[in-house]
């Protein structure tokens, strides 16, 4: 932003652990105040950057090149850990994607902010120090500053300990701060909050933010400057609005491409997956999965450009189709949107209330209970798509497992498959998609035997036969069912998933955050999947998701709920449109969107 | 500690490996407690000397009458017991009375052949036989003959009175007892003012507790490969004596296969005794064929052996049709039985017989089985009372030896005249011998380690007591 | 890199033994228990490599068949713990409430118990022998392979992939079978490893109280215990069985580590 | 509270279900207390006269119940054996065996804890290798055989420390530590090696947490947020190994007071099933459980003053 000399400088930085090069030679500038964002997929290098910044390199991992603050004499990479430790945390503060681990369980809230102040000279007393915690605290917004300096991290919210979090890094008022994911693991609302502090403060203060995350929205929110890395490399820089609007690197038209999730259009995957660094190629990492590549890909492509950024790719001046991209198919037929309402449910749920013990109130005490659900109804029809949305705690997780019958509901019941007077798990029956696409797999076991478990008859030829079936319909090749999970990339594991739920021909698919997990250009591979396979079978489809993006794209009705009770449900379109409960309004607020002022057709920066 | 085990003027420090239960022998058995007290705390009327012959103690002399039928005991004056009570013919008496009428062991049976004890005068007793015995007055020697203060009774189990020469100072169970000079002794008083007995459960920290100056005296070497460990001259001295304890390879005579003589005859000439010595002790012992004992009168020297004539003993076994017999071989898990047992499993293999080792646990298991319930082929265990041949005579004892020839034997030997005892037992003894009611495998030495600059430790092992009253420490 | 050199190391030394204990079977230089009074304690030559004891007899068979001890006495005590504790470790992560209660207030109770006095009552009622003494050790070592499992069930149950098998219809019997004990198996081969050299040192300790193994067998525990007393005079009597013992806990420590180590990325690296 | 009265209800129940689990072993056991008394000396009918006068032929549930009965007075009831009070005497072993104990426990930990610290710091260093190769070695001596070349070392050779023996510490308590140091050694050592491989574990786990990376990222050096970030998080696991070694050391304990000549709660117990004195052996197990409970207990409530995730629960 500012002229004269940046506040961080990195050259030629390059990290390496015993067998690989892991990043490749990363060179930037941070100026004061300034924000820059790093984008990029799971693996491309952005966290090693930045600890590499900071000297806090895991052991195994050697960095090379330099890093320069302004104001300080050494050479962050080869400085003493004296020095850096000098550095850290006075001039240079940081956050970490996980709020709960980030945080020491052992000690309170304020102690650990403390501490922070405490290493670099100043000593205040125990009361001065909590003091000053607290005052930390309630300039993030964090209500009841004092009794969150009194508490353990585990009695605070994911929200409440990414505050606290944050005002670790921002105690000594650094120069610089590095957010690493800083709000992944958080609720959109409280994803909003946070970024808006970091903002505000970097805003206030004068801070220069370092910004890595892969939600380019948040990205196209927060910050000035993107930085693109791919395979450990920049291949992209430039001002936010320029990289969004008109990306020059084939990787950055992708990634922008399978972020866009509008309804009733295909989404664009990038096409392969990010190669591990041992596998990179020489020349263009990307070239591999770019449709644009020749044999000039084969040299490695300078990072050039001007004041508009700078790109690193030999044909990024073509012009027009997404390389690699598959063009978006005519959108579907809109014969699924809405469901007559006087054919029967396949799954039905009345009254369904879900009641845990809570916490003692005072010692030997009764226990009082809690609701975790309260009265929801709920009817599934054939071929219909229901999304249910809300914050995190809100029952999402708990209703789909009551539908599933893995748990049993304290009130109310459940009608359809697998119940009593519906049919059964097999086919016509329901099973489940789930989160953690390595976790839903039992990694001691080939794929053919994960795929055929639901099947009636799993050793038959006949399911032999079916798996490969399965198999191919998800896109996987014959072979993969002599493999074992571990072998393969998210994305395919969560196909695995998905064909074993269709295995049987479930009348009702349900599933618990189905793409949470996964990248955004396996993402976009996954919903689709979902989508097609469901829609040839008529299936009924129940989806969780906390990005409303997914929900919207995959979904035609909507369910929103929060603190256990259904607040709104409706198409999902007019809910989008015209949200009635003013706790879906928040909701919808609070999605970042990508913001790109002058951009081809993006409609907002944020919703209204 | 290591202070009171180093030489510190009168005070000893002796280790031990058995250490005793209660110190009580009128109502517990094992030769730990009269091993401690015997002679040190406890007096008899007679005593039995370094070589065996009786010698008066308590009583100042003694008259047996020409039909043998009658003793007289004149008593030493001026005996007082540590309770401060003096002796008199009434305790002589009350003690004799005691082991007649409440004493459990199997012991106090040698005192059932008393008619009656009664007190002639205070310093008198006259002890009346139902019929001449030599054997009593022997054992009168032993603890039976151990005299009680009639006021000292109290709580034998821990706290004994006795007239010797030292009197139990304390007793920490499971680690030492400790005793301390008699300053009212009647005799000469010894020149130690304490002794520490030490219990080791384990042989190798007793060698360990002597190398490094924690006890001045190991009154049991367990293994004998150790005493190279001693070889300094000017630190230690080895005494190599004689005990009682036949170590016995006990035979059932009462089932099959040593039902059969030949199959026990076979076993003798099998075993290699001067190998098992040598391996199994290092050569130190003494090798005996019958239950015999050098300090007996009556030994016989090597005549009551067998060679080794492992061809002899494959015919036998032939003979008796006994071969590949599976015998049961339950010893007590003691050190010198499992290290014999080895070498007698390994050499009666070689002459047709098969014998499996199953070690009992010691004492408990092993008595209620083999000694009690004679459960087994073949067991091997020290016999350590002294004259004890009357154990054969007993076809109920363990060996289940019914010679009816071998027990009247012994009654004549003991009964008739005293010049003709020992030949009457030696032709018992030879008896034993040729009808091999049992192997005897070696006679254990009485082997102990002492400080060089010690004198005065009883050499061998003749009656049941470890005596102190004679031990100095040179240059005092 | 490090995980794989204990692999390797581990590999080898548990490979030795395994292979020496087989080999004891068909072929010894001589017989382990005869005895020769003539060459009682002679020191090594080419007849006898390592010379002989006080008996007279081959050390070399006599390490050789005391190999084949220490493998009973690792396959009796942590067969027994398996057996017992797994199943205790599974039924109780999976069902929870009471039952899980049930089960791990005994497995404490257990713990609780002294294994001495196990193997000393055991000894007493059956007799001294390996199998006894081992199979003490191993009722002592169950609830550590219950509390191991159980924790690792706990895991397992955790995971979503026992949801979908639940979904798919899946009996209880058939989870545990084909989810949860392969999943813990990993664990479990960890924990038995690190048993294993517990139960051979245990022996070793048993043997030396004299509640071990019978002679004239040649454990490696009682081979120190007899020659103990000639620690100081014939050291290398010791020293061979002490060597040995080392060893096999050596190779099998470091082939739980290794085993551990190697088992970790599959769960964790590949997210 | 709540806790600690539940625990301790637990205790109490466990220690009397041991107790009777431990007499109806007893039942089996070949042998009885009169017998061994008599030992060869013995007759039928005396030894039928001594199990009367000793109480034990009575049928066993009466003398279990009055044991128990007798407990519940704190009475743990005379030995049938030396018509000893049992409370005493096992008292005074289990403070003997409770220093040795207590002595290996603290030479394992000045062990294991800069042990394994130090080799999880170092673990891509040799150093570090080097350090986890001598716990592995360590972890491999039987312990009887370390007592013994202690004891070669330093108490024949130098002639620096008594080969074996004990001084209880109110008679002498100079003498009292000299006579510890050995034994406590030889138990600690051993335990130590094992216990510095769990404490490895539990700190290079720790090491890759990410408050580790906070503490640094506030400007801790490596060290420090080690010692004050890492230790107490890694002090969880390693407090219920050291739970668990409890039993381990309490039989090792067992060996090196045989090794060391020392009159502890192990050598008491093995006395006692040796003469198959019922009650003494009823009121070692006993002590034996408690002691075993309690230390559990102990580690329990530890935890929740380490972390305190644990205290709400
Ligand atoms: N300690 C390490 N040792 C070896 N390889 C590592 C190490 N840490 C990271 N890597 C590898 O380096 C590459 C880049 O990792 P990095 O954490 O920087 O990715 P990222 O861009 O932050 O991805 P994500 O979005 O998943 O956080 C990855 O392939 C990763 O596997
Ligand atoms: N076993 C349980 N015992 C007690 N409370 C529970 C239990 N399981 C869930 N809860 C509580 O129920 C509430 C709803 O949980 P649920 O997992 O359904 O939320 P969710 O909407 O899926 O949240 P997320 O987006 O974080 O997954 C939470 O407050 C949670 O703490
Ligand atoms: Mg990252
Ligand atoms: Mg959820």
């Amino acid at each position: 932003m500012n002229a004269g000399p940046p506040l961080l400088e990195v050259t030629d930085l390059t990290v390496d652990s015993q067998a690989t090069r892991l990043v490749r030679g990363v060179g930037f500038t941070v100026g004061r105040g300034e924000r820059v964002g790093i984008i990029g997929e799971s693996g491309s290098g952005k966290s090693l950057t930045a600890l590499a910044a900071l000297g806090l390199l895991d052991d195994g991992l050697r960095a090379g090149g330099s890093v320069r603050l302004a104001g300080e004499e050494l050479d962050l990479v080869s400085a003493s850990d004296r020095a850096l430790s000098a550095i850290r945390g006075k001039r240079v503060g940081m956050v970490f994607q996980e709020p709960m681990s980030a945080l020491n369980p052992v000690y309170r809230l304020g102690t650990q902010i403390t501490e922070g102040i405490r290493l670099h000279g100043t000593r205040p007393t125990r009361r001065a120090g909590h003091e000053a915690a607290a005052e930390l605290l309630e300039r993030l917004k964090l209500p009841d500053p004092h009794r969150a300096a009194r508490a353990y991290p585990h009695q605070l919210s994911g929200g409440q300990r990414q505050r606290g979090v944050l005002a670790i890094a921002l105690a000594n008022d650094p120069d610089l701060l590095i957010c690493d994911e800083p709000t992944t693991a958080l609720d959109v609302t409280v994803q909003k909050e946070i970024t808006d502090l970091i903002v505000g403060d970097s805003e206030q203060r004068g801070t220069a933010v370092l910004f890595i995350s892969h939600d380019l929205a948040l990205v196209s929110s927060v910050c000035h400057r993107v930085l693109v890395m791919y395979g450990g490399r920049i291949v992209e820089s430039g001002p936010v609005h320029r990289v969004l609007s008109a990306p020059r690197h084939p990787y950055t038209r992708a990634l922008l491409a399978t972020s866009d999730l509008t309804p009733g259009t295909r989404p664009r995957a990038i096409p392969g997956i990010v190669p591990a660094p041992g596998d990179l190629q020489a020349g263009c990492g990307f070239s591999n999965r770019c449709a644009l590549a020749d044999d000039k890909c084969a040299e490695l492509p300078p990072l050039l450009g001007g004041a508009e950024g700078a790109v690193a790719c030999w044909h990024h001046e073509v012009p027009g189709a997404l390389p690699g991209v598959r063009q978006p198919s005519a959108p579907q037929a809109q014969a699924s949107w809405e469901r007559p309402a006087d054919g029967e449910p396949v799954l039905s749920a009345r009254g369904l209330t879900r009641r845990y013990p809570g916490r003692r109130v005072r010692r030997l005490g009764r226990r009082p209970t809690v609701s975790v659900l309260d009265s929801i109804d709920l009817d599934l029809y054939a071929g219909q798509r229901v999304g249910v949305v809300g914050e995190s705690g809100a029952g999402k997780s708990t209703l789909l497992r009551l539908l599933a019958g893995l748990d049993r509901p304290s009130g109310g019941r459940v009608l359809g498959p697998g119940r009593p007077g519906g049919p059964g798990r097999g086919a016509g029956g329901l099973q489940m998609v789930f989160q953690d696409p390595m976790g839903s797999l039992d990694p001691r076991q080939r794929v053919r035997d994960i795929v055929a478990e639901p099947l009636p008859h799993r050793g038959s030829p006949a399911a032999r036969e079916r798996v490969l079936e399965l198999l191919a319909a998800v896109g996987l090749p014959e072979e993969a069912a002599g493999r074992y999970p571990h072998q393969f990339s998210g994305g395919q594991r969560q196909r695995i998933a998905i064909a074993r739920a269709l295995a049987p021909e479930p009348a009702v698919l349900l599933a618990d955050e189905p793409v949470s997990a996964l990248d955004v250009s396996v993402r976009a591979q996954v919903l689709d999947l979902l989508r097609t396979a469901t829609a040839e079978r008529d299936t009924a489809l129940c989806v969780i998701s906390h990005d409303l993006g997914v929900i919207r794209y995959l979904c035609d009705t909507v369910l929103v709920l929060r603190d256990g009770k259904a607040v709104e449900t409706g198409p999902v379109e007019s809910v989008w449109r015209a949200p009635k409960h003013p706790y879906t309004e928040q909701l919808l607020a609070a999605v970042p969107q990508l913001v790109i002022p002058d951009g081809e057709g993006s409609e907002a920066r944020r919703a209204p | 500690g290591s202070g009171s085990g180093r030489q510190s003027g009168d005070a000893l420090t002796v280790g031990l490996v058995a250490e005793p239960a209660t110190l009580d022998f009128s109502g517990t058995d094992g030769a730990a407690i009269p091993q401690a007290l015997l002679g040190n705390v406890y007096e008899g009327l007679v005593r039995v000397d370094q070589q065996g012959r009786i010698q008066p103690q308590l009583a100042e002399k003694y008259e047996r009458s020409a039909d043998g039928l009658t003793y007289t005991f004149h008593l030493r004056k001026n005996v007082k017991f540590t309770n401060g009570a003096p002796f008199t013919a009434d305790d002589a008496v009350f003690s004799i009375d005691q082991v007649k009428t409440r004493w459990k062991l199997k012991v106090a049976q040698q005192m059932a052949v008393v008619d009656k004890a009664v007190k002639v005068n205070a310093d008198t007793v006259a002890v009346t036989l139902k019929h001449p015995s030599n054997n009593w007055l022997y054992a009168m020697t032993s603890r039976i003959g151990a005299m009680y203060s009639r006021t000292g009774v109290g709580d034998l189990k821990n706290h004994p009175v006795g007239t010797g020469p030292f009197t139990v100072g304390s007793w920490q169970r499971g680690d030492k007892l400790i005793l301390r000079r008699n300053a009212d002794y009647w005799g000469v008083k010894p020149q130690l003012n304490q002794v520490s007995l030490k219990y080791f459960k384990d042989a190798g920290a007793l060698n360990n507790a002597m190398l490094a100056g924690d006890v001045n005296v190991v009154g049991a070497v367990q293994a004998p490969e150790t005493l190279s460990r001693f070889a300094d001259k000017s630190r230690f001295q080895v005494i190599d004596g004689s005990s009682t304890a036949e170590v016995v390879l006990s035979m059932n005579n009462s089932r099959k296969p040593f039902i059969d003589k030949r199959v026990r005859q076979a076993v003798r000439y099998g075993i290699d005794h001067e190998a098992l010595l040598k391996t199994a002790r290092f050569g130190r012992g003494t090798l005996i064929g019958s239950q015999e004992a050098p300090t007996d009168p009556w030994y016989a020297g090597d005549s009551n052996r067998v060679p080794y004539d492992p061809a002899k003993a494959k015919q036998l076994v032939k003979d008796a049709g006994a071969e590949g017999t599976v015998l049961k071989m339950r010893i007590p898990n003691l050190p010198y039985a499992v290290s014999a047992a080895q070498i007698v499993k390994d050499q009666l293999a070689q002459v047709g017989l098969k014998a499996d080792i199953e070690p009992l646990e010691f004492p408990a298991r092993w008595l209620s089985e083999v000694f009690n319930k004679a459960d087994y082929d073949l067991s091997i265990i020290a016999h350590s009372e002294p004259r004890d041949q009357w154990i054969f005579a007993d076809p109920s004892y363990y060996f289940r030896y019914d010679k009816p020839a071998y027990a009247d034997l012994l009654k004549q030997a003991d009964a008739g005249p005293p010049q003709e005892e020992s030949d009457r037992y030696r032709a018992a003894l030879r008896m034993l011998s040729q009808d091999a009611a049992a192997d005897w495998l070696y006679l254990m030495p009485n082997l102990m380690v002492a400080d060089a600059k010690l004198q005065g430790l009883p050499v061998n092992q003749v009656g049941e007591g470890l005596e102190f009253a004679g031990v100095r420490w040179s240059g005092k | 890199m490090k995980s794989r050199m204990s692999l390797t190391i581990g590999g080898a030394l548990v490979l030795l033994l395994l292979v020496t204990a087989l080999l004891s079977l068909v072929w010894t230089p001589h017989d382990a228990s005869h005895i020769d009074a003539s060459r009682q304690l002679a020191p090594p030559d080419a007849g006898h490599p390592l010379g002989t004891d006080q008996f007279g007899r081959d050390v070399l068979s006599r390490l050789m068949e005391g190999a084949r001890i220490t493998v009973f006495a690792g396959v009796v005590a942590v067969g027994i713990a398996l057996l017992a504790g797994v199943p205790m470790g599974v039924v109780s992560g999976m069902s929870g409430g009471w039952l899980d209660n049930v089960v791990m207030r005994v497995s404490d109770f257990l713990l609780a118990f002294p294994a001495l006095l196990l193997a000393i009552l055991l000894a007493a009622v059956y007799g001294t022998g390996t199998l006894t003494a081992m199979v003490a050790i191993g009722i002592a070592s169950a609830p550590g392979f219950a509390r191991v499992s159980r924790a690792a069930t706990l895991r397992v149950m955790a995971g979503e992939y026992i949801d979908a098998a639940r979904l798919a219809g899946r009996s209880r019997t058939a989870i545990a079978v084909r989810h949860v004990v392969p999943n813990i198996l990993d664990v479990v081969i960890v924990q038995a490893s690190v048993s294993f050299a517990t139960a051979v040192l245990a022996e070793a300790a048993l043997s030396y109280l004299g509640l071990g193994t019978v002679p004239p067998t040649p454990s490696w525990g009682r081979m120190l215990q007899e020659s103990q007393d000639l620690l100081f005079s014939t050291p290398e009597l010791c020293l061979w069985p002490g060597l040995a013992t080392a060893a096999a806990v050596l190779g099998l420590n470091l082939l739980g580590d290794g085993l551990r180590d190697r088992v970790d990325p599959t769960l964790e690296g590949v997210r | 509270m709540y806790l600690i009265v539940r625990k301790t209800l637990t205790l109490l129940v466990g220690a009397f279900a041991a107790s009777f689990v431990v007499f109806c072993c007893l039942a089996v056991l070949p042998g009885n207390a009169a017998e061994v008394a008599l030992g060869t000396n013995a007759t039928p009918d005396a030894v039928a006269r001594l199990s009367e006068e000793f109480g034990t032929d009575r049928p066993l549930l009466t003398q279990y119940a009055d044991w128990a009965l007798g407990l519940l007075h704190g009475d743990f009831g005379t030995s049938y054996v030396t018509h000893e009070p049992i409370g005493p005497r096992v008292a005074d072993r289990f403070g003997v065996t409770l220093w040795l104990v207590a002595g290996g426990m603290l030479v394992a930990l000045l062990i294991a804890l800069p042990a394994g610290v130090l080799s999880a710091a170092w673990h891509r260093k040799p150093r570090g290798t080097l350090l986890s190769a001598l716990s592995q070695a360590g972890i491999a001596v039987p312990a009887f055989l370390a007592g013994l070349l202690l004891v070669y070392v330093f108490a024949v050779r130098a002639g620096a420390l008594p080969a074996g023996g004990y001084v209880p510490l109110a008679e002498d308590p100079g003498e009292w530590a000299r006579h510890l140091v050995l034994p406590c050694l030889s138990l600690g050592l051993v335990q130590g090696a094992a216990l510095s491989r769990y404490v490895r574990s539990a700190v290079l786990s720790v090491q890759r947490q990410d408050y580790m990376r906070t503490a640094r990222a506030k400007g801790a050096r490596r060290w420090a947020a080690l010692c004050r970030h890492g230790l107490p998080n890694a002090a969880v696991p390693v407090l219920t190994v050291l739970g668990l070694q409890l039993s381990a050391l309490l039989v090792g304990a067992i060996v090196v007071e045989r090794v060391f000549v020392i009159p502890g709660l192990g050598d008491l117990l093995l006395r006692a099933v040796a003469d198959r004195d019922l009650l003494l052996i009823q009121g070692v197990v006993t002590v034996l459980v408690v002691a075993v409970l309690v230390v559990n207990l102990l580690t329990d409530v530890l935890y929740r003053v380490v972390d305190p995730r644990l205290r709400s629960r």
